[in-house]
């Protein structure tokens, strides 16, 4: 399994550099963003136009380091104080250069509910954020929280734009009335809701010119549009090729794709708290009826990874490689495909015979629904029936947050490279998790984990309350996921790697011939 | 038998008084779907809180301070009534999703589900009704079989596949027309909406092609349609009187388009990608984005409640006997 | 006759793809003249009418020779060379002026079309020119057909339909929607035209009245072929064929009541069915087997006249003897007063009845009896508000004032109306149609007593498991008088209930009601426009003018001296195929 | 009133047999059409007899395409038979538009007569109802209400139902207000019969050919509607065999097996067209011999 960074399946690659610049990149964009500032929709999609406009204080380097952004330089004097120097070349796309007024202000708007209600949660531990020098702020939380060192960042939940800017337009950034003004490299020309955002270069940014002229990126909801406007030369990228459809893109003539895990997470969340699903026997008997491996090499067409935990193997960036990460991972007990052993778990249950229940996928991810189909599918061999449901990402989402089914599938994009950050939502014990799981030793472990400073010894106690958690199988664990990204041969790309678009990606690009 | 002459006065104060009895009816209905369509938003599973904030664990208090901005924790009449009192002074509210006015995200969407509509409008008003004439006077010969084969089969293909098709053939295949995309000037706008537009009007050609033939076929059978050749009238001043007669039931054919015109638009932009009213209004359902769902569906109920009102003023005009009924009353 | 030949067409036969419809009609117009083709339903009028204007409807073909003034037409020529004669030289003016205007148009508009080559003045001038022929004035022309009485329309189309000067008008029951009054306007306007313009007029009717007042010649058609053919008078004076002996014995006299009836018994066939034979062979007296193995020539009988019979000799000689002679004197007795009329007991009376529609008043005031087994009848014109005074009557409708009593151990009165085609359910069986009846009026239903009311109007029981469509026009009457009778009415209202039947069938059905007079003592109000009818059908008349009664009194006294100007203007209008020829 | 009792006609009807004037052969539009549809029904009632393994998925197996051994045209995603898929996918596909169908005919038939029939305040009710329900956008409104409910097989199939009916409602109510002046009804009301016996006895027969060709007519929509329905995602559940289903999800494995979504839509063009083609013939007769009495 390759976990780092590269091409999977493209059937060419980018020609040698040419040295010039790329006149105008246009970009496939599947589905519409109706707003460009993630802390109004904060979908994926988003965060990667956003990632060329705004920064944070930090941003997340290709390969999962933080990395001072607007900020020159950053420090962590103990485990609940963060402290940031302001960046004096910083400038915004006005030219107008960054204050501590400005970040603060941001910082203010982002914990606003109403402001950003998208990321305003991030800061549930912030207890103040003040100034305390001429270019310094700091940040002091009330727990010590490993996780808010992403926080400050794009890809996290700071978008840095001027005080008077968030003033003048209060509830409508990232509208097509009030575009979003940062100090990343580009800012939006024009953006119209559901059809195209144009980006150009600021030349203000600190990080100098970027190597693409112009940006175009068109939302194409439909999959078929898209791959023939692909095919025709009309873009010259694409973000998320439909997993079921990247043998046909792989199959365009002058156009490659590229695969990289995306710190995804997909897996079923047990309720533990109501029978049959709280008898560990039966949660054990529906782990052995998934052929994970088939799940992953067929109906993902390879591009993924079978998951044996809940942390992806990219987020222990610094400490282990994703290859290292892997392998500590694998060491947690598994459950492998046997309906043999399935009868047999499900014989010493208190369902013998088998019952039946529901699992809700969002139509959002269809791999979910064919992965659970074939669950079904076994599952009725050994007397449980399941019944596969489509519905719509706002009711599987209301779902998720109020349990009454017995099985739930968990989607989840991890936004930072902290291990911990799935792992502390479904396992610790307060607020009561998706699985309504409690285990006095995971939850020790995870105390430990969140004070603990040193970076690898906080990897090795996230891997522990895992292994701990294991045995009980509160949630089974399916694949860490990939991304599918299509590059026409005229377009290069360095450094591709899981963490790409989360930074100012365009810098990346190439002119290739 | 005979009908009273009436007077300008009586005409105009009849007409008057039937457009205040339509006016009203038609605000009585989008009343009526306001309330409906807001029940079932309020009643049905899915939180816009969880919407906005997706799989990431909710912080109590966030999720508190984002429900008390959408009103979410009052009851459901005052939710009602705080949506209708700035319904009434043209404030539709603000997008859950996109935080941009209602209205403004509406309005930019609104001119190019417009052109879709009215081109498709035009292309399946100009093809159909001469098709419609032709199969109608050819009645029971091959021409007529012909192209009632094929207002069959466009009448029973679903415009999502009917599209899906027109793009690989004449977009991928043939390369005849851009894949995606809305096009810049008035070619380019062109170029770009006359595949979506076609599929369209495939489908409510079809509809309207049947009803013309019908109605021709029907006119032809008349007494009148006898004796005008009986005096000698050629073929096409026959024809000329034929279709005067025939118009009142294509007439309600196109009084119906709108309603699958926009039906269908949802699907075929869709299919092209097209960032209209229909892209705006699926999103907006998944979503559970009440404001845009609920400003959304009364527009285009009004719409074609207009186009019903100019469709019986239609009638007005091509059938006298309506007109006399109306103001004798 | 001296004067040139109009139109000429022989050997004129029509196919449908199922058989022949018209099978060889000769006809000779003069130029000036009237030519009447008289006959019963489904004879074949109007389908030799279209043939002659080129106007068949597709699947129907005609063969013969037509020749208009002295040029051939070919019959199954092409659109195009119609084109050259439709209009200018000959047209086709059809029945019903309800539906013979184009309901969207002015009338202006519609008579002027064929001018479309002249200017706009011009043709203005033309059409108000037409009008003013027409007697109508010249605010018809802004005018659409529905803000126009039937008359008024059908004087619409008389004007549309001459514009062109055409040298031949086929009148193809031009007026039988009318009512009598108007009718004979109608037909008096086109006898001035066409003496005006010296045109060839061929009037289609089925009406030997009419054939008899206005035409000069007339031929007989039955079942598709020409029965008889030569001067109306003589025609109708001493008819040569069997069959124009008995249609005209059918027709009612207006001046004397018989007490029955004569009639012809059986249906017309189809021409498609009855071969080389006699088309009149299975319903002819004189019928010879020779009659049922060829088909008889039409041979002289008379200077031009000709008639389709091989014992014509037979019917001339049988006609003129002392059997046939006594036809007026043996009517001339009234009927039998049925028992139980002593003029006592009103079994129903009317008082002062009113109903408005709306702004119409249909019915001012009226005050109506009728006696236990008395047969009443109630004229009038068209609008006059007949009907509404029969609905009332049933209970169909209520008064707007006024009232309607019955006597006190009468059962509800029932109703028979006009169109046997829409009277019965054409989804029910004949003898479901009766069991429903039956259970309606709370009797019995059994097969017995459906048998026995199917008798009761002269049907065999067989008939109940048959549905209205295989039954002709008057045996649907038959049956909608006996799912009448089904509770046992003791008051039949009979709406126009023999106004659609043809003469021979109406006959019957007029013998059918005296019959059950008799039988069960019934009483019965008869609705009618013809006074012919009401001669032989009522004991009482009244005449309704609208909405009030004019006059009324024993049927015999009131037509014979009528009191009122409308009820003499009635009888004037109607025409009457024996006594005199109006002037 | 002309004599209209054309006895020769009538004598030709009952002698040379029913409509000897319009005995014509039939068209070969029908004969194809009712033989499309003889089939489809029998794949729809007996589906576990042409596609045994419908459901049978092989995840080990992929996309592979037509041709492939063992399945003529290929296999979907979970590796489940195209042809057997498509085939057991019948029944849902038609039983849907057939209960929509059904379901509308029987709310045109119980509001239709009665507002027909009695009128007044009830039919006035009634009559406003339809209106308004047929102001609506259908398609429209039954995409908003199936995403807002959360769509499925039952509930589509009720929603469609709901928006159906208007129509049938007022084509009913016509055509009840047309025979009510009857003198066949007059008659019947004279004889004082009840009125649910002359509305359902005396005239629902006679309205039946409208209604029955409408019918016919309503589940070619149905299926056009319900397969676009399940486009969107709204119509039955992933994993069920479905026409409309089979079409939104194959079309993203289109390259791989394009007959994973030609067969379903072929046959849904197909089956549609063939109940419109019947359902236009039977209207035509229908009416040409409720204008022939
Ligand atoms: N288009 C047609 N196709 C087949 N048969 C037809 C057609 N038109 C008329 N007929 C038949 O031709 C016969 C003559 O019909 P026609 O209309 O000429 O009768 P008619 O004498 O005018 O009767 P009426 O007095 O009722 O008008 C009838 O039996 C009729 O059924
Ligand atoms: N349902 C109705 N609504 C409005 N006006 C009506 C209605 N029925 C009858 N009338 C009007 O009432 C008057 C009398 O009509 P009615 O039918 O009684 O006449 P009639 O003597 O039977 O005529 P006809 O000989 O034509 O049958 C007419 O002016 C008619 O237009
Ligand atoms: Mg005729
Ligand atoms: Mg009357």
């Amino acid at each position: 399994q390759s976990g780092s960074a590269g091409s999977s399946g493209s059937s060419g690659s980018a020609g040698k550099p040419t040295g010039k610049p790329i006149k105008q990149l246009t970009i496939g964009l599947p589905g519409s963003l109706s707003n460009l500032y993630p802390g109004q929709e904060a979908g994926i999609l988003n965060y990667y136009v956003a990632a060329l406009v705004m920064e944070g204080l930090v941003y997340v380097d290709p390969n999962g380091i933080t990395r001072p952004a607007v900020a020159s330089s950053w420090t962590r004097p103990d485990a609940q104080t963060y402290v940031y120097n302001i960046r004096p070349d910083a400038k915004f796309s006005d030219g107008s250069p960054v204050t501590v007024d400005d970040v603060l202000y941001s910082f203010q708007m982002a914990r606003d509910a109403k402001a950003s209600p998208g990321i305003a949660s991030y800061y549930g531990a912030v207890k103040t954020i003040t100034q305390t020098g001429k270019n310094q702020i700091t940040v002091k939380l009330s727990t010590p929280s490993e996780s808010f060192e992403w926080v400050p960042s794009a890809p996290g939940a700071l978008f840095i734009a001027p005080k008077a800017f968030w003033q003048k337009n209060k509830g409508q950034i990232g509208t097509p009335q009030a575009l979003l003004e940062g100090t990343g490299p580009y800012r939006v020309t024009s953006f119209a809701p559901d059809s195209h955002v144009r980006l150009e270069p600021t030349g203000t940014w600190w990080g100098g010119k970027p190597p693409v002229d112009a940006i175009q990126i068109n939302f194409i909801a439909n999959d078929s549009a898209r791959y023939l406007a692909e095919k025709s030369g009309a873009i010259q990228m694409s973000f998320n090729v439909p997993l079921d459809a990247v043998q046909q893109w792989q199959t365009l003539p002058g156009n490659r794709v590229l695969s990289v895990p995306d710190r995804s997470w997909a897996g079923l969340i047990f309720n533990t708290k109501v029978a049959p699903t709280s008898d560990v026997h039966v949660r054990r008997a529906i782990a052995h009826c998934i052929d994970r491996a088939a799940v992953v090499k067929e109906l993902l067409h390879g591009q993924g990874q079978v998951a044996t935990a809940m942390s992806t193997p990219e987020q222990f960036a610094g400490v282990y490689t994703p290859q290292q990460a892997s392998a500590k991972l694998a060491a947690i007990p598994q459950l492998g495909f046997s309906l043999a052993q399935a009868k047999a778990e499900l014989a010493k249950s208190s369902v013998p015979h088998g019952f039946s229940t529901t699992l809700e996928y969002p139509n959002t991810g269809p791999q979910l629904g064919t992965a659970a189909l074939s669950l079904a599918a076994n599952l009725k061999k050994i007397g449980i029936t399941l019944q596969v449901k489509e519905v719509t990402i706002s009711q599987w989402l209301a779902n998720l947050s109020a349990p009454k089914q017995l099985l739930r599938y968990m989607w989840y994009f991890n936004t930072t490279p902290d291990p911990a950050e799935l792992v502390s939502y479904l396992l610790a014990s307060s607020p009561p998790n998706l699985a309504g799981y409690v285990n006095k030793q995971v939850g020790t472990l995870l105390g430990q984990a969140s004070v603990e400073l040193d970076a690898a010894k906080r990897a090795t106690l996230i891997i522990e309350a895992q292994k701990a958690a294991a045995a009980d199988l509160p949630y089974l664990p399916l694949w860490w996921g990939r991304s599918l990204t299509s590059f026409s041969d005229h377009v290069g790309v360095k450094n591709y790697s899981s963490y790409i678009f989360e930074s100012p990606w365009a810098s990346n690009l190439y002119s290739a011939a | 038998m005979t009908v009273p002459g009436a007077t300008a006065g009586r005409a105009s104060r009849a007409a008057g008084l039937y457009l205040a009895r339509r006016v009203a009816g038609t605000v009585l209905l989008l009343a009526v779907m306001s309330v409906l369509i807001f029940s079932l938003l309020y009643a049905e599973p899915g939180d816009i809180v969880r919407n906005l904030l997706g799989t990431r664990p909710v912080n109590p208090q966030t999720m508190a301070q984002i429900r008390a901005e959408y009103h979410l924790n009052e009851p459901f009449v005052q939710q009602y009534w705080t949506w209708l009192s700035g319904a009434f002074t043209g404030n539709f509210g603000t997008s859950v999703q996109s935080g941009q006015p209602v209205a403004a995200a509406i309005t930019s969407r609104l001119g190019l589900t417009l052109e879709l509509v009215v081109l498709a409008f035009v292309l399946a008003v100009v093809t159909a009704i001469p098709a419609g004439v032709l199969a109608g006077v050819r009645h029971g010969r091959g021409t007529d079989r012909a192209v009632v084969g094929g207002a069959v089969l466009f009448v029973s293909a679903p415009a999502f596949a009917l599209g899906l098709l027109m793009l690989y053939l004449f977009a991928d295949y043939l390369n005849w027309f851009p894949v995606y995309g809305t096009g810049s000037g008035v070619t380019g706008r062109f170029d770009h909406l006359l595949l979506p537009a076609a599929t369209l009007a495939l489908g409510l050609g079809g509809f309207i092609l049947k009803i013309t033939r019908a109605a021709v076929i029907r006119e032809l059978d008349q007494d009148y349609v006898m004796f005008a050749r009986a005096r000698g009238l050629r073929n096409r001043r026959v024809l000329t009187i034929v279709l005067r007669n025939a118009s009142v039931p294509v007439m309600t054919s196109l009084g119906l388009a709108l309603a699958y015109l926009v039906g269908s638009t949802v699907l075929v932009e869709q299919v092209f990608s097209l960032p209209g009213l229909g892209t705006l209004l699926d999103n907006a359902v998944i979503f559970k984005d009440v404001p845009v769902v609920q400003a959304l569906t009364l527009l285009m109920a009004a719409a074609i409640a207009l186009s019903a009102l100019l469709v019986d003023l239609a009638y007005l005009a091509l059938d006298p006997r309506i007109r006399y009924e109306m103001t004798a009353r | 006759m001296t004067a040139p030949t109009a139109l000429t067409v022989t050997g004129l036969r029509v196919r449908a793809p199922q058989g022949p419809i018209v099978g060889g009609l000769d006809l000779q117009v003069q130029v000036g003249e009237t030519h009447a083709i008289v006959g019963e339903s489904g004879s074949g009028k109007s389908v030799s009418a279209k043939a002659m204007a080129g106007l068949l409807p597709p699947g129907l073909t005609a063969t013969g020779a037509l020749t208009i003034g002295t040029d051939p037409v070919p019959l199954d020529g092409a659109a195009r060379a119609w084109h050259q004669v439709r209009g200018s030289r000959i047209t086709l003016l059809p029945q019903d002026p309800f539906t013979s205007l184009s309901p969207r148009h002015r009338c202006g508009n519609q008579i002027g079309e064929p001018l479309r080559r002249l200017g706009r003045s011009e043709r203005a001038a033309a059409v108000l020119a037409a009008l003013d022929e027409v007697g109508l004035p010249a605010r018809v022309a802004r005018q659409y057909p529905f803000q126009l009485s039937g008359g008024m329309r059908q004087r619409v189309a008389i004007a549309a339909a001459l514009i062109t000067r055409p040298d031949v008008l086929i009148a193809d029951e031009a007026t039988t929607a009318l009512d009598v009054t108007t009718q004979r306007d109608v037909l008096d306007l086109l006898a001035r035209l066409q003496r005006d313009r010296q045109m060839g007029l061929i009037l289609i009717t089925h009406d030997l009245g009419v054939a008899r007042g206005r035409a000069d010649q007339v031929t007989v058609m039955y079942a598709g072929r020409t029965a008889e053919h030569g001067p109306a008078a003589t025609v109708i004076a001493s008819p040569a064929h069997p069959y124009t002996g008995r249609l005209l014995d059918c027709d009612p006299p207006l001046d004397v009541a018989l007490e029955r009836l004569p009639t012809i018994p059986g249906s017309v066939p189809r021409l498609a069915l009855v071969g080389t034979s006699c088309t009149f062979a299975s319903r002819c007296d004189l019928v010879t087997d020779e009659c049922r193995t060829q088909v008889p020539p039409l041979a002289e009988v008379g200077p031009g006249h000709q008639a389709a019979c091989l014992r014509t000799a037979e019917f001339v000689r049988d006609r003129a003897g002392p059997e046939h002679a006594g036809r007026g004197a043996a009517g001339a007795t009234e009927p039998a007063q049925p028992a139980g009329q002593d003029g006592s007991t009103a079994l129903l009376s009317v008082r002062d009845l009113t109903k408005s529609f709306g702004g119409t008043v249909a019915l001012a005031g009226v005050d109506l009896d009728v006696m236990a087994g008395e047969s009443v009848a109630v004229v009038g014109e068209s609008g006059s508000g007949k009907t509404t005074l029969a609905r009332i009557i049933v209970g169909l409708e209520t008064a707007s004032g006024g009232t309607t009593t019955l006597a006190g151990s009468a059962r509800p009165p029932q109703i028979v109306f006009q169109d046997p085609y829409s009277a019965l359910n054409p989804s029910l069986t004949v003898g479901t149609s009766l069991r429903d009846a039956l259970r309606a009026g709370g009797r019995d239903r059994s097969d017995t007593e459906v048998a026995a009311l199917l008798d009761m109007v002269g049907l065999p029981a067989a008939y109940a498991r048959r549905r209205p469509r295989a039954l002709s026009g008057g045996e649907r009457q038959r049956v909608a008088i006996a799912r009448a009778l089904a509770p046992r009415p003791d008051l039949l209202v009979c709406d126009e209930a023999v106004s659609s039947l043809d003469v021979s069938v109406q006959a019957q059905i007029l013998n059918l009601i005296a019959d059950l007079r008799a039988r069960l003592g019934l009483s019965v109000l008869f609705i009618s426009h013809d006074l012919a009818v009401v001669r032989q059908a009522a004991d009482r008349v009244y005449v309704l003018y609208r909405g009030r009664f004019v006059e009324h009194g024993d049927t015999s006294g009131v037509l014979a001296s009528p009191a009122h100007e409308y009820t003499r203007l009635l009888m004037a209008s109607a025409p009457a195929a024996h006594g005199p020829r109006p002037a | 009133m002309t004599p209209a009792s054309s006895i020769a006609e009538l004598e030709a009807a009952s002698i040379a047999g029913a409509f000897a004037g319009r005995r014509r052969r039939l068209p070969v539009s029908v004969v194809l059409s009712v033989l499309l549809l003889a089939l489809v029904a029998i794949c729809a009632i007996a589906p576990g007899l042409v596609a045994p393994h419908a459901d049978r998925q092989d995840i080990l197996l992929g996309v592979t395409g037509p041709g492939t051994a063992g399945h003529l045209l290929g296999t979907d995603d979970l590796g489940r038979d195209i042809l057997q898929l498509t085939l057991g996918g019948t029944r849902s596909a038609v039983a849907g538009p057939l209960l929509i169908a059904l379901g509308s005919m029987l709310f045109g038939l119980a509001f239709g007569t009665t507002a027909g029939y009695l009128g007044g305040l009830l039919d006035g009710l009634i009559a406003r109802w339809a209106d308004l329900l047929l102001a609506l956008p259908a398609v429209l409104l039954a995409i908003v209400v199936a995403g807002i409910v959360g769509g499925g097989y039952g509930v589509t199939v009720a929603i469609l139902i709901v928006l159906f009916s208007p129509s049938d409602i007022r084509l009913i109510r016509g055509a009840v207000i047309e025979q009510k002046t009857q003198p066949y009804v007059e008659s019947a009301k004279v004889l004082r019969m009840p009125a649910w016996r002359i509305m359902y006895r005396q005239i629902l027969p006679n309205v039946m050919p409208v209604v029955i060709a409408n019918f016919m007519l309503n589940i070619a929509y149905a299926i056009v509607a319900m397969s676009s329905l399940s486009y969107l995602g709204l119509g039955v559940g992933p994993g069920a065999p479905d026409w409309g289903r089979q079409l939104s999800d194959g079309q993203s494995i289109l390259a791989s097996n394009p007959a994973a979504i030609l067969a379903p839509g072929i046959l849904i063009v197909l089956t549609a067209t063939a109940i419109n083609v019947l359902g236009d013939w039977l209207f035509d007769r229908l009416n040409e011999r409720v204008a022939a009495r």
